[in-house]
Order: C-alpha cells, then structure tokens, then sequence
C-alpha cells in the first residue's frame, strides 16, 4: 500500500485543479446550437415528387419496409405515376440505404432535428408531408451536391481551446 | 498450522441472495448477477442474460446481405463500425468481392478511432466503478465526442454509423476530414497522458485493482476470452497480427500484453492499445490512396452456396460472422461470434471470494457491451 | 496468417487412431461421427504439433434434414486453425455429447444453441435456456419457426 | 492565558437569547448548506469540463432550493415491507444532531450559541449519533443493499472515532482547553503547522466518518446502488441528504477551528475569516472527492486500524513529550519537529502496512 507514498493522488490532484482554470467543453443546448454534419442522416425523409419515376427501388432497400409505394401500372412520360407514397418514420432507422438505392435522386434524408412528434400517428408521413420545405431541408447524405451548400460541421475539435500544456 | 477462512472465525451468518441489476447503475443496462453474499463476500455468482435479446440472428435471415448492415450497428453500439467491418469481410470473403485500396485504408481508419471511442469508454466505465466519481469517464466521453464528430462527419450519424459496404464504403471521406483526424492525432497522446497522471499510478486504484479479479493464462485460453481480456493474461495474440484481415499486415504496431491478468493489467492493456491505435492512424493517413471507395457490386448480392467465418479484433475481442448461404439474396444463416459474451465466462471463477465492490470492478474490467451478449 | 490445417490431412492422422471417427474431410474442415466428438476434440487438443487448445466458436444450422454443428479451433501456439462439424439427424430430440469438459470456453454458447435451435448437450453442467425464458415454446433459429 | 469572553449584550432574558440564536443558526446553517450544495455540484462540474447547475437563477444558485420543493411535492414512498416508523424517524435521528454540532462552534469572537467548557467532548459525542440514524434508516428500509450500507456506516464510524478522537488529544494538549472558543485563542500559529500529523489524520478520519470520497461506502452508487438511501423519496431524503452536508460543513467547521485558526485573520472581519476557511476546506473535501477512487471495505478497516490508529497514538505520545519537557518553547520551535516526525511516520507506515485481505477462499 502507498508505494509511491500518496504522489500518485497528488498528481491526479494536480489534474483536476488543472481542469478547473479550463473552458468547459459543453454547449447550452436551447440556447447555443452546433451545425449538424453536412452528411447527417438526421429527421425524416424527404421526397422529391418530380423526379421521383415510382421504381421503388427504395422501398426494396429498406431494411425495416417503412417505405410504403403504390403506382400506377402504365407508365407516363417515362414515369409511373404514384399513387401512395408513404414513410412510417416510427419504424425508419436512419440508415440511408434507400437514399443511396434511389436511381434519381428523389430523396433524401433531413438536415433537420427537433422533429418529434406527440402522437405516433403523426410518424405516418405521407406524399405532401414528405416534401421539401423551409424547415425540412435536405441533408448532404450521398448527395454531394447538396452537402456542398450547408454551413460547416462545428467540432469539438475547434472548440476545446483551454489545452495548456 | 492450518489458516482458518474469515468464513470459519467469523459468527456463523446465513449467505443471502441478492440480485445485482438488471437496473443496477453498474450492469451497463440489462445484466443481471444473481450473487449469494455472506456478509460483504461473495459466494457464488450466477449471470443471467436476455433482457435485450432481440433475435438480431433470426431478424437478419429475413434482410438482403447490403440491408444486415444496419442490423451490425446494433450488435455492440459501442462499436458500430467494427461490427459493419467484420460483417461485410465476412460477407466479401462468400461471395468474392474485391474492395478497392482507399476503402481498405478507410476501413483501418475507422475501425481503429472506433477501437479508441470504444476504449475510451471502457477505461472510463472501469474507472467509474472503482469509485472516481464521474471524473474519468466524463474526461474520456468528451475525447470519444471528438471522434463521433469525425464518424459524424463521415457518415452523418453518431452512434449507428452504418458505413461499411459490401465492396467499399458508402461513400468517401469529406475534404475536410484529413486534417480535422491530423489535428486529433496530435493532442491525443497530450489527453492520455493526462488520464494516466490522473489515475495511473493513484494508491487507491492499484490497491483495489492489482490482483483484483485474477484470470490465468491457461483460464483465459481455455474459455475462449479474447481481446484485452486475453492479453491481460498475457497471451499475446491479436488477430490483427495473427489472422491480418483487411491490410492489417501493412502496419507497424506492438501488441500490449499484462502479465497477472489482474483488473489493472486489463485497464492498462486498454490504455496501452489506444496508444498503439494512433500509431495505425498516423501510418494509414499517411499512405492514404486516391481511387475509388466501392467497387461495382450488384444491388442485391447472391453469394455462391456455401459458408464463410471471419473474423476481426474488435475493441472487445475477436468479432466474428458465420454466414452461412444457399445462394439467394438472404443469409441463410447468420451467426455472430459475440466476443464480450464468451469472455464472460469465467465471471463466476474470478469472483468468488471477493467483495461486493469487488465485483462490480471485475464486471467493469471485463467491458461488455450487453447488446452484443443478448444479440 | 492463421493456417487453415488440410482437413485430409488431419483425417489421415486422425483415422490412424480412431478410424471410423471422420466422415468427410473437406478443405479445412471435419465431418465427425457424433459418437466420437468428445474423443477427436480431446486428440486435437492435446497432440502435439496440433494443439487446439482455443476453441473460437460453436454454432449450429438448421439445414431441414439434419442440423449441423461447427466447432471452430485454433491453436494459439501454431497459429493454425481447423473445423469440426457434426450432423444430428434427429428434429425431435437432437442429442450432442458436450465439449465444456474439454473447452470451457463452449459453456455459454452450448446454452445459446440449446436455447435457440433447440440441441441439447449431454454432460453440460448447467443446460438451461439463456437468453430466452424457461417455458418459452419452440426454438427462434429453426428453420420451421415463423 | 485566554480571555473569557462574555457573552453579548442582548435585551431580553437567557431563554430569549437562546431561541433567537436557534433560530439564527438553522437559518444560516440550512442556507449555508444549500449553498455548498450548489457550490459542490458547480466545482466538480468545472472541473469535470462541464458546467453543473445553470439554469435555476444567475449561475443556477437556486438549484438546490428548486431541488428541495421537488423533493417536497415528491410522493413518499415507504417500502411495504419495512418498518414504518423507523423509517420515518430515522431522517430526523440523523438530521438533529448535524445541526446540534454547531451549537459549539465559534463564528468570531464570543459568537456562539453556548460556550461549553467540554466543547470538543459535545463535538465528538454529537456527531456520531448521526450514524444511529444512518442505521435505522438502512435497517428500516427492508432492502439488501440499505442494510450493507448501513453495516458499513456502522461498521466505519465505531473503527474511525477512535484514531479521531485520539488524534484531536494532542490539539487538546496545546490549547490546554476543550473549549472551542479557547481553542481559538490559543492559536497564535494555526495548530495546522504544529500539528501536522494530527491533522492528516483527523481529516482522514473525519472523511471517513462523514461517508465522503474516497470512503464513501456507506452510499457507493456503483455498487450498492445508494446504500441506505435507496428507499428514501420525498422530503425523508432530502433531510438524509442534507444531513450529509449538513455534516460535511460541520466538519469543515471543526477543522478550520480547530486546525486553521478559527475566525483569527489579519484584515478582513473576523466572520468572514471563519467562512472563507470553511469553504476553502470544503473546497478541498469536494477536490478530493473529485479526484479518487473509493477503497474496499476492508481496506477500509485496515487503514483506520493498521494506519490511522498507531499514527494517531504515536502523534499523541509526541505532543505529550514536548508539552512535557518544553513547556515554555514557543510553538513555532515545534513546526519542524512535528513535520519531520510526521514524514519519517508516513513513510514508514507506507513501507510497512498491508492494506486489506484480498481474497478470501470460499
């Protein structure tokens, strides 16, 4: 007991003491917000319904089979057109293998968070609510063109400056 | 003379039952140990598992080979991207696929901050069990912080990173991720040192953990433990260096071994192993090569009929996937060799006779993920 | 590189002493007698030069007719590695001798399969279900389940 | 060589000034507490790189008075199992005599609510009954985990009164007084510097006694889950948890009077001295409870037995010399003394003793 005769608690002492004259790394939510990933796979999905030919290659690739299609039989303009297009976000994992899967480009996961809802009714997002709007942006998930446009990811990296060696 | 037990000089007490957890602060979740307890030492030890037993095997017969990706995440979510990595060699080994240079680096890449992430907790649990209060632990989270924001950066996701592909990765790494991971590599060794000043050498630390919870070498071999766990007992053995998978045998780096296979010799293997993850990262960054990160796989894969194990060193020990195929879109069979379940299996032996605080400090050392043990 | 040992190889050697043991040998694996698990992994793990004192996982397929059981080795001394599997052909009341005798390490996961696929282990000192509960009915991981 | 000083001049009879003192002390002490409370909570916060309460008023100082209505509208439960009335009583048993500590201690000059002439005796006597409480809180709750904590605050206040008691003596000896008030005044230097070993000792002792890190056992959350606190909800815990710092304060108190010099300090007035000293010895008990880890039960046992116990009859066998042979040698001849018997001590007793039993065949 005590080989190094109690120097080892003082230097862990020393640590702490150390620790209280640095800035502390947390960020007051509400108040100060961070940037998401350019990339984040963040709250539902967003469907652009021009592009969008009803393939339903998404609703293949869905490992949880949230994604709920149904087109018409004939094809229009090079399109089937689509009947019910409907995403349970209660089930969606936040994978983003259907936004890869999706030949066109028509959809996307969301950049944005504080998305939660009251009822799991309200999960159910069906073809208007899964459009693009003000505060449902698309996010950069394999989709470098759009990644491309949103602000830079804040780091922690960047921001523990209280380091003194 | 023969010694007398505390159990024979003391009054003659009945041993009681207690059922430490499944809502316990220390049983990281859902474990249940039900401990029969004479006074403060334990007497037999009995582990009871299943409460977050989701059928993960079965589930995954039923998905495509790309759509089990997201399942992996869900195995040990302390290490995400060691499970995506070990299941897609495993499923690139049955069917055959090649996976492009940049990916491999990227895979070692990745796989390597996960094992730091995943120390860092391990390490900073460890510690809180022994009693720091929160200080440790809360010191490593804002490290691990650093390395979620860079998987976050890389995949836009902080704990299921689902990164990994048949074939590559998802997608490339941003322009901007090289020199955020230079920046981190340099003050990461600053930020270790700092937690060894901290605890390394403190008096109560090495009086509650030094010979605390013994696993000899023939024990660790013979229950199958890997990992920290194994080489803490001094068995140096590594997949990385004794099985290279993906371009493992590229690198420079030594394996830490303990030499008692005590608690500390597990918290210091854990240490040391972070020390020589940075060392992997910097060669890997270094020799980072350009080119494409997905080779061209079809979108449901239909690996011949047949089976394939591989297996990787995960942060907590050998993680391996048996699949088996019958040449359809689905695994036929999907097993997941769950290193933190088989090292728990000498929990008992190495308690016994200990105290109750004890226990909880053995169980620490261990690290287990209890999703990974439940599947 | 762990060396995947010539599953002919090693069932020459082993057919010299116990000959009716191995069935088939494949490019790395074994296909072995029930009855003569327990003595081929006891061979295997003591001989030396073969070593198998690592046993890196058990686990068991339902394949409709039959289930198959894979023990998978390695030897930490040699950095070899080898695959015993072997076949119940009972659905009703498939029947394996233990090998927790031999690698304890095959304890919890002997339960898992007794668990789930529904296999019992003769010898195992603490056969009970593990993940699931006692009275749980039907086995997840048969094919025939759901 | 001290001055009795008088009580001060307050209209009105004895009993008056009694109660209104009470009543001034329970208001200060329960709001010195809740500020420590606060202060606690925000320090190791920034130490631990974070920020603590901020959201309760400016810096989140009244967060421990939100806490304490919470605590209020909580629902009370009571075990079915338990013993109901011990239940009940035992949050009182163990929050009265905290508050009746402070009955003793100074706050300047004369500023006391009753100058006893065994106040350290009161002291030592007072704040153990708190474990009495401890105990029937974990024994009441009908709960494994209550009861090994209540064994091991039981257990840890019997093993640790003695090498505290023991290592106060020798403070004792040097004031020749057991009056706090006297105490005090003998002080020319604080008895810290003269009494070295005594203090380390008393300090470790104390932390002990009062279940804080790295001896606090009696509620290790990582492995009894709260020990005795574990079926306490609603205002039973609160007061079980303010007895705790109520006790904590207590302590510093003790120590900054005894060790530190009470309320004596050049400049600033005399209270606020005594207040400043309090804090910065609370602000050491929380550094330290930030920094280590917890030790075993039975090294737990082993440290007060092997350690404390021998050090502390050591330091009083050695103050009792040189009170003996120098009776007129002024103190400060005696710091380097004293340090250097409590090194060469220290270091030995490191060398030589073996901490706990490790592992017992079962």
């Amino acid at each position: 007991m005590f080989e190094h005769y109690g120097i080892g608690i003082v230097k862990g002492m020393s640590v702490t003491l150390r620790n209280l004259f640095r800035r502390p790394v947390t960020t007051q939510y509400p108040e100060q917000r961070l940037n998401p990933s350019r990339r984040t796979r963040g709250n539902e999905l967003i469907w652009n319904q021009e592009r969008c030919t009803g393939c339903g290659t998404c609703a293949k690739s869905c490992p949880q089979g949230s994604i709920d299609i149904v087109t018409s039989t004939k094809i229009e303009e090079n399109k089937y057109r689509v009947e019910k297009f409907e995403v349970d976000m209660g089930y969606c994992i936040f994978c983003g293998l259907c936004v890869e899967a999706c030949p066109y480009n028509a959809i996307f996961l969301g950049y944005a968070y504080e998305r939660a809802r009251y009822r799991r009714g309200e999960l159910v997002l069906a073809k208007e609510g899964l459009l693009e709007s003000a505060e449902r942006k698309p996010s950069g998930y394999a989709h470098p063109e759009v990644a491309a446009e949103l602000p830079a990811q804040s780091l922690l990296l960047d921001k523990d400056r209280g380091r003194r060696s | 003379m023969t010694t007398k037990t505390t159990r024979e000089i003391t009054l003659p007490t009945e041993p009681f039952a207690v059922n430490i957890g499944p809502a316990h602060p220390s049983t990281h979740g859902v474990f249940r140990m039900l401990t029969t307890l004479d006074g403060e030492v334990i007497l037999n030890m009995e582990p009871i598992f299943g409460y977050l037993h989701r059928g993960i095997e079965k589930l995954a017969e039923e998905r495509t080979y790309g759509g089990c990706v997201p399942l992996t995440d869900r195995l040990d979510y302390l290490a995400s991207m060691s499970n995506n990595l070990a299941y897609v060699l495993a499923v690139e080994k049955l069917a055959g696929i090649a996976v492009p240079e940049r990916a491999e680096y990227i895979r070692v890449i990745m796989a390597e901050l996960q094992r730091i992430a995943s120390h860092l907790i391990a390490v900073g649990a460890f510690l809180n069990d022994c009693g720091a209060f929160m200080t440790p632990i809360l010191y490593m989270l804002r490290e691990r912080e650093k390395i979620l924001d860079l998987f976050d950066m890389v995949c836009g996701q902080r704990l299921t990173y689902n990164y990994m592909r048949v074939g590559g990765v998802s997608q490339d790494i941003p322009e901007e991720f090289a020199p955020a991971l230079k920046k981190f590599l340099k003050e990461m060794p600053g930020w270790i040192n700092e937690y060894e000043w901290l605890l390394k050498e403190n008096e109560i630390l090495l009086a509650r953990a030094k010979g605390v919870g013994i696993l000899t070498r023939e024990m660790a071999i013979n229950i199958s433990a890997s990992g920290p766990v194994l080489r803490a007992s001094g068995v140096e053995w590594d997949i990385r260096r004794a099985d290279p998978y993906s371009i493992y045998d590229r690198f420079e780096f030594d394996i830490p071994t303990g030499k008692a296979g005590d608690c500390y010799d597990r918290y210091r293997v854990r240490v040391e192993e972070m020390r020589q993850s940075l060392r992997i990262l910097e060669q890997a960054l270094k020799d980072l090569p350009g080119g494409e990160v997905r080779s061209e796989v079809p979108h449901l894969i239909r690996p011949p009929a047949g089976e394939a194990y591989s297996h990787i060193e995960a942060p907590r020990g050998e993680l391996g996937f048996y699949l088996v195929s019958d040449g359809s879109i689905a695994p036929y069979r999907f097993h997941v060799r769950a290193p933190t379940l088989i090292n728990l299996t000498a929990l008992n032996d190495m308690m016994r006779g200990w105290k109750v605080a004890d226990l909880i400090l053995i169980f620490g050392s261990i690290d287990i993920c209890l999703a990974e043990v439940d599947r | 590189m762990t060396t995947a040992l010539s599953g002919a190889r090693i069932a020459k050697q082993i057919g010299k002493k116990f000959p009716e043991a191995v069935i088939e040998s494949g490019a790395d694996s074994l296909l072995l007698k029930a009855e003569s698990l327990l003595e081929v992994a006891d061979y295997l793990k003591k001989t030396p030069g073969l070593d198998f004192a690592y046993l890196n996982y058990i686990t068991a397929v339902d394949y409709y007719d039959y289930f198959e059981v894979v023990y998978q080795l390695a030897s930490i001394q040699h950095n070899h590695g080898l695959v015993l599997k072997v076949r119940c052909y009972d659905r009703q009341n498939p029947t394996l001798p233990s090998v927790v005798g031999i690698w304890r390490g095959a304890d919890f996961q002997e339960r898992e399969i007794y668990d789930l696929l529904g296999i019992s282990f003769e010898g195992h000192p603490n056969l009970r279900r593990i993940v699931l509960w006692e009275g749980f009915e039907g086995y997840p991981l048969r094919k025939e389940f759901l | 060589m001290a001055t009795q000083f008088l009580p001060p001049d307050w209209p009105g009879n004895f009993w008056a000034h009694w109660a209104v003192f009470t009543v001034i002390i329970l208001v200060f002490l329960l709001l010195t507490v809740m500020a420590f409370i606060w202060f606690e909570r925000r320090a190791m916060a920034i130490m631990q790189s974070r920020l603590g309460p901020n959201r309760a008023g400016p810096f989140g100082i009244f967060q421990p008075a939100a806490d304490a209505l919470k605590l209020l509208i909580k629902e009370d439960v009571v075990p079915a199992a338990g013993d109901k009335v011990v239940h009940w009583l035992a949050p009182v048993v163990a929050f009265v005599p905290v508050m009746m500590v402070f009955a003793v201690v100074p706050f300047q000059g004369g500023a006391l609510l009753a100058d006893l002439n065994v106040g350290v005796l009161y002291i030592v006597a007072i704040s153990s009954l708190t474990a009495v409480g401890i105990f029937m809180a974990g024994w009441s709750s009908n709960n494994k985990y209550s009861l090994l904590g209540a064994m091991r605050q039981v257990a840890s206040v019997v093993s640790y009164e003695i090498p505290v008691v023991l290592s106060l003596i020798g403070v004792i000896l040097l004031a020749g007084s057991l009056s706090l008030q006297q105490i005090v005044q003998a002080q020319e230097i604080p008895f810290i510097l003269v009494q070295p070993l005594g203090f380390l000792l008393f300090f470790c002792g104390a932390l002990a006694e009062i279940n804080r890190a790295p001896f606090d056992l009696t509620e290790a959350d990582s492995e009894i889950v709260a020990g005795f606190l574990t079926e306490y909800s609603g205002m039973k815990f609160g007061l079980l948890f303010l007895a705790e710092y109520g006790e904590a304060l207590a302590i510093s108190a003790i120590v900054t009077t005894l060790f530190l010099g009470g309320w004596r300090g050049p400049l600033l007035p005399d209270w606020l001295w005594f207040l400043l000293k309090v804090g910065a010895v609370f602000f050491f008990i929380v550094w330290i409870r930030t920094t280590v880890p917890r030790v075993r039960i039975d090294q737990l046992m082993a440290l007060a037995w092997k350690f404390l116990f021998p050090l502390a009859l050591i330091n009083l066998l050695v103050t009792a010399v040189e009170i003996l042979v120098w009776p007129d040698v002024s103190l400060w001849l005696l710091v380097p003394v004293n340090f250097a018997v409590m090194i060469v001590l220290v270091l030995l007793w490191s060398k030589l003793f073996k901490l706990g039993w490790g592992r017992v065949n079962v």
